[in-house]
């Protein structure tokens, strides 16, 4: 059994010329796993943590406990769901495009992962506070964002309500709650937590919901918001995107030998699930519950949802450099958007040809208001942002020392 | 009116801010039931109690990304770093975000927070536990960075920190704690209970953010200092027989270039002083400044006295620490022109 | 159910004023935990990480498969790890009086816990290197470091080997396996991983062995270096000393909702053992099995010693404030030297007589070497140290800049 | 000879000490497998096995320890930073523990460790992909901070700054990956191909660390810049028609003094730039210095241009960066007195 030490190194399942292979995931079955009180313990959510919850079968049936806990959610719910899903990728596509004619300098998809945001937003109240990643504008999208605004900050112009002091993608909104998106990874973390302390200590009745994708899970800011969430209790909900990749490096190395991200969260002492994040009424049924569970003092959790990154990382990557071209379409957990559409025509509240309608309405919705957001200007055609807005809200007030500046630049 | 340490006053600070405004509390390593290693916070938690005054974890980005998390919701945290030497793992939190949420919000988050920490040398605390790195923080837009030279400064600086809508870097020089140090570290210890600036009244006061002080008046050179530098440069003077203007910056960022162009526009001469290693430091920043703003009136080129390009040995500590004969030299030199 | 959201802040379970209470310390029973193969996965070591595995019992008998695993231990190793510890608290004793005297700035005990590093020390080989922390003194201790250096870095004399560059009890050498220690809590133990790569990655045979205290697992580096061990599985041992205090801070506070540090580590794949660090024997035994595990090529492994920090943190501190006075005399695992000396006496190897005669004995050396490096100067009366010395070894050959400041210096 | 990109240069730098040196190895996020989101490691991987050239987790600080825990064993670890702008989570164990391994061990463990990132701004990264952090390098003792303007300089310094046998921090100003950028947001991007710098031999060559280059002679003024502000440099010299001296400063600590000292002495002006924010910046450092080892020939004050001391907005980026206009303006306010 002796042998000389050697490192490993985390390898995906697949590289670019070979088969795309997901034979090592374990996706359980529909239903298999039950509903944990609210007040579950760390230490008893280790099937949670471990196994992975999923609502609906293949024929968009939805089975099991979690399946009956959303059962009061009626058709127009659910129907409203596969809108804000078609929405984003109506967006996705839109501005994808519009980056790729120099429109813009940057946009980034969040192609499959669209349930697990959408959901999510529907089950928070106004006052709670999501502090997001890059790819969560599935949260705005379900909390009504105005689409001129979105678009706006994408152009960069005058609709944009962050004035162009920051990257497209990188939104905030409070009174959406949604924070300030960084661009440095993972710091919004340990924000999340202290935001649902004050939640606590201010008792507003407000909660917080942290996300971060795999790859950030190595950050340090995740460490210190997993061990603060557990040794102060707030109301946060902390998720995990598990969409595989982290750019080009495939998840393995940010997970290591861990059997999974929610087990990660659980050494932590903090009771944590894993769910089918494609699956959209699982990710209804658990953020029904995980949120439940925070607002009613029960604590943090933590949440892995497990899902696949079926775009590219952003629009300056190209990912035929380190996966196999027809991955997504291997992941054995689908399409988001094809199961819950799948679900609703199963129910009888739906059929592909109001499917089909509904996408092209939404696309011209969406094609419309971009004609009206770009002609305040794009980066081919740039709107007039004032120079001078460089030294405004740097502080409060302007100290002496930016008002000099701002002299010599001569305006 | 109450004669108090620098360590009474500044917890005199908190003790009023947390009276006055529900939405402060104070947190950091050791800072709650214990009171705080350098006692800054004793007897805090047992008057306000626990939700308001506690303890943490031994992690400096999370403390500083929970703050940024309760200032950006409402709150007004004060909050603890052990020693200044211990603030780099939260160097990211402090700049890339509280530094930059009013900005990168457009104003929809703001950040008001403070980080205090004790700065400095001269306690034998070898590398770990004597840097001053104000100037790593100065570099960064949305800071400001503020610095006390007396009880009465440290309790108005400090609640003016609070009080105000950013982040603010509020360092403490821990030598400064029980009384002024004038640079020799044989000399007798005085303590504050006989210096006047050991007289601070009670209640809310503030000093304004951004205003240095005049310590001294001279006519023949222009010394800009801050924390312990400014006794020190007290001593120096006197050791040198130089009629020289002293200023205590006491807040870096923003800084009062008004008042120190008025003196140096008045001596023609300018010596820059600090604890910090030279290459980089604020003095840098200083003389960038002054020369640029009082060119035509410089009769010496401007000096400064700074730490070594070297990290702050233990053993060697006396040699290292740029004390009143190091600065007199300087001084001396600067006259020669 | 339902309550409102509030804040817990962990406690100790007691204050000052109150009588010492370890009623929900779980000692469990010596010999009760088997020893797993060395090939050991993070799954399986659950009862492992949960549970306190102890060897000695009651009478200082040795029981169990732990016992059998070091059974080929003779009485004469033994001693000499009992001599170890005695000189350990010797030193402790002396230096504690000259930091009272002012002879030297600080100084730091390490009571009560002068059976870890000194069992954990004398398992290791030539070539292998610790990553301490300011209070594994023990490990040089075992090491048959020089008296002279030990205590002339604490003087600061010339004696010192760091030349009064380092402060006292933040020692260094390469030799003895002890890596320069960090006043920044936690740095170290992502650098033994990095060490424990390069093992590997030249094949040099050797091992590195993190140390960390239960404090500062809070920190970033804590989750980093577990991280990245588990991904690279490199040869490490990752020890986390939990002695129940940082300085006044309860270890509650960092372990928040976590049964125990040793879960935490198995959380991020890495298997785990929980150990009582006040008996010798059982961390000789674990030690040899971590040690072995890790030099044959099964990658990381992490230990919670479970002890107690019987002194104040430092010299500068007085836990009087904090908790109670006669709380170490309560803790239930004892100490280290009275229970080896008591396994050692129940063999016939060892009695009261010789115990007495060996502590006059090495409080006499430790005594004689403490004079002779005092005549070489102390703080009241310092020895010359060059300050020319500040500008050396900043960087391997002195650039302009610092040639210029030394001329300025006038030496 | 063969004529290779910034980018190309530093890949074959790399290269050629991992064929080298056993003891070499490189690794960062994405830099394995894929070679880097600016493809710098291309290849290297393929070539030298996964033992040599891998990825990372996300995690900057582990990238950094990892990274001491190698060298400190006695290996020769080049790793990257991402960004600059994601350096920040490192700044504890770069500054803390790289920088103080050889000093605090009193030489028992030694760092000799490259840290490469891209920075500075330039192509619409906003706040946090366009940072240049070299100012809070270059305060830390014990760290070296070199930034390269040329392929031909990139190749020859990193192989220095892998040689070397302290830490390095090696800045890449992304600007220049794929040729010269004089400033111009519009204007015509030139490539290394055709550039007389972008010519790069083959094999192990190094330039020495600390050694400025004079980038143009001059008479009228000495400009002190680095990497992008170089070009900058000359288009300005060209708008505003000075006969400018330009150096180029390539390593910011060990800094060249001898090479500046010579040239602002002979035209008896100066003018600082860089791109990173204004107060407190490199060019603070680069003022106090000249203006204490040329006072007696300055004509007029030192100047400097730099980023506004604000975070880098996103869509105002070309009111932000400062261009040759900018810098002409000052060359010519230089030249008044
Ligand atoms: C601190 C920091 N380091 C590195 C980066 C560069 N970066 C941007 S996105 C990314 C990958 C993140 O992957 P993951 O967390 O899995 O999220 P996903 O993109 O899959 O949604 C990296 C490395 C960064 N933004 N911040
Ligand atoms: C980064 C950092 N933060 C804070 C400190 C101050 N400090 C020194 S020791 C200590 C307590 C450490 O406790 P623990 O890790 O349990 O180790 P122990 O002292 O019990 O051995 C603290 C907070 C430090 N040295 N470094
Ligand atoms: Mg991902
Ligand atoms: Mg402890």
């Amino acid at each position: 059994m002796t042998k000389k030490p050697k490192l490993t190194f985390p390898r995906p399942p697949a590289r670019p010329d070979e088969i795309p292979d997901f034979s090592d995931v374990d996706v359980g079955q529909p239903g298999a796993i039950g509903v944990p009180p609210l007040d579950l313990l760390a230490k008893d959510s280790r099937p949670y943590a471990n196994g992975l919850i999923r609502v609906m079968n293949s024929g968009g049936k939805p089975v099991g406990p979690w399946a009956d806990l959303i059962a009061d959610q009626d058709a127009s719910a659910l129907r409203q769901g596969l809108r804000d899903m078609l929405k984003m990728r109506a967006i996705d596509k839109r501005m994808l495009n519009a980056q790729r004619q120099g429109k813009t300098s940057f946009y980034l998809q969040c192609t499959g992962e669209e349930a697990i945001g959408c959901a999510f937003q529907r089950t928070l109240q106004k006052g709670d506070m999501n502090f997001p990643t890059y790819r969560q504008q599935t949260l705005l999208i379900a909390a009504d964002y105005p689409l001129e605004a979105m678009l706006g900050q994408l152009y960069s112009n005058a609709y944009d309500p962050l004035k162009g002091k920051q990257l497209p993608t990188l939104h905030s909104s409070r009174k959406h709650g949604f924070f300030t998106v960084s661009g440095n990874l993972g710091t919004q973390y340990i924000q999340a937590v202290g935001w649902a302390m004050a939640n606590a200590l201010t008792g507003d009745g407000g909660i917080a919901a942290g996300w971060i994708g795999d790859g950030a899970t190595a950050s340090n800011d995740f460490h210190s918001a997993l061990l603060c969430a557990s040794t102060y209790q707030p109301p946060v909900v902390l998720n995990i995107v598990n969409n595989q990749w982290a750019i080009s490096t495939y998840t393995g190395m940010a997970s290591g030998n861990s059997r999974t991200y929610a087990s990660r969260a659980r050494g932590y002492g903090i009771p944590a699930l894993r769910v089918d994040g494609n699956d959209y009424l699982a990710v209804a049924a658990v953020s029904k519950w995980a949120v439940q569970r925070a607002r009613s003092g029960h604590g943090p959790v933590a949440i892995e949802w497990f899902t696949y990154r079926a775009a590219a990382h952003s629009s300056s990557d190209d990912p035929s450099g380190y996966r196999p071209k027809d991955e997504a379409a291997a992941w054995p957990l689908g399409d988001p958007v094809d199961r819950l559409k799948t679900h609703l025509i199963y129910r009888g509240e739906w059929s592909e040809e109001r499917h089909i309608q509904t996408e092209v309405e939404i696309l011209a919705e969406v094609t419309e208001a971009q004609k009206k957001v770009e002609a305040a200007g794009t980066l081919v055609n740039p709107g007039s942002m004032s120079a001078s807005l460089i030294f405004d809200g740097v502080y409060a007030e302007m100290p002496e020392h930016l008002r000099r500046q701002r002299q010599e630049m001569g305006i | 009116m109450p004669q108090m340490t620098m360590i009474e006053a500044l917890r005199d600070a908190m003790d009023v801010k947390l009276s006055d405004d529900p939405a402060v509390v104070v947190f950091g390593e050791d800072v709650g039931y214990f009171g705080g290693v350098f006692r800054c916070t004793a007897g805090l938690q047992a008057k306000h109690g626990e939700t308001r005054v506690f303890d943490t974890p031994i992690n400096e980005s999370a403390i500083a990304g929970m703050a940024i998390g309760m200032a950006t919701h409402g709150m007004r945290p004060c909050v603890e770093m052990q020693f200044a030497d211990y603030v780099f793992p939260a160097y990211d939190q402090l700049t890339q975000e509280a530094a930059r949420m009013r900005f990168r919000s457009n104003g929809q988050f703001t950040c008001p927070m403070v980080v205090r920490m004790p700065t400095g040398g001269g306690i034998f605390g070898g590398q770990t536990h004597s840097q001053s790195p104000e100037a790593i923080f100065t570099h960064v837009s949305g800071l400001k960075t503020v610095i006390p030279s007396t009880p009465f400064d440290a309790k108005g600086l400090l609640i003016a920190a609070i009080e105000d809508p950013d982040p603010v870097i509020f360092l403490e020089p821990k030598r400064l704690y029980n009384g002024p140090f004038y640079g020799e570290h044989g000399g007798e210890s005085v303590g504050w209970a006989s210096h006047s600036a050991g007289e601070v009244p009670e209640g809310n006061y503030s000093i304004p953010i951004g205003k240095a002080d005049v310590r001294r008046e001279g006519r023949d050179l222009t010394i800009l200092a801050y924390g312990t530098m400014v006794y020190v440069a007290e001593a120096a003077v006197k050791e040198a027989g130089i009629d020289a203007e002293i200023i205590d910056l006491r807040s870096l960022v923003p800084l009062d270039l008004e008042t120190i162009r008025a003196s140096v526009e008045n001596t023609g001469r300018c010596v820059v002083v600090h604890e910090a290693t030279r290459t980089s430091g604020f003095g840098a920043e200083l003389i960038a400044e002054v020369q640029e703003a009082c060119f035509w009136h410089l009769k010496s080129p401007i000096a400064r006295v700074a730490g070594w390009d070297a990290p702050y040995p233990h053993a060697a500590e006396w040699d290292y620490f740029p004390g009143p004969k190091r600065v007199a030299q300087a001084l001396s030199k600067a006259m020669e022109n």
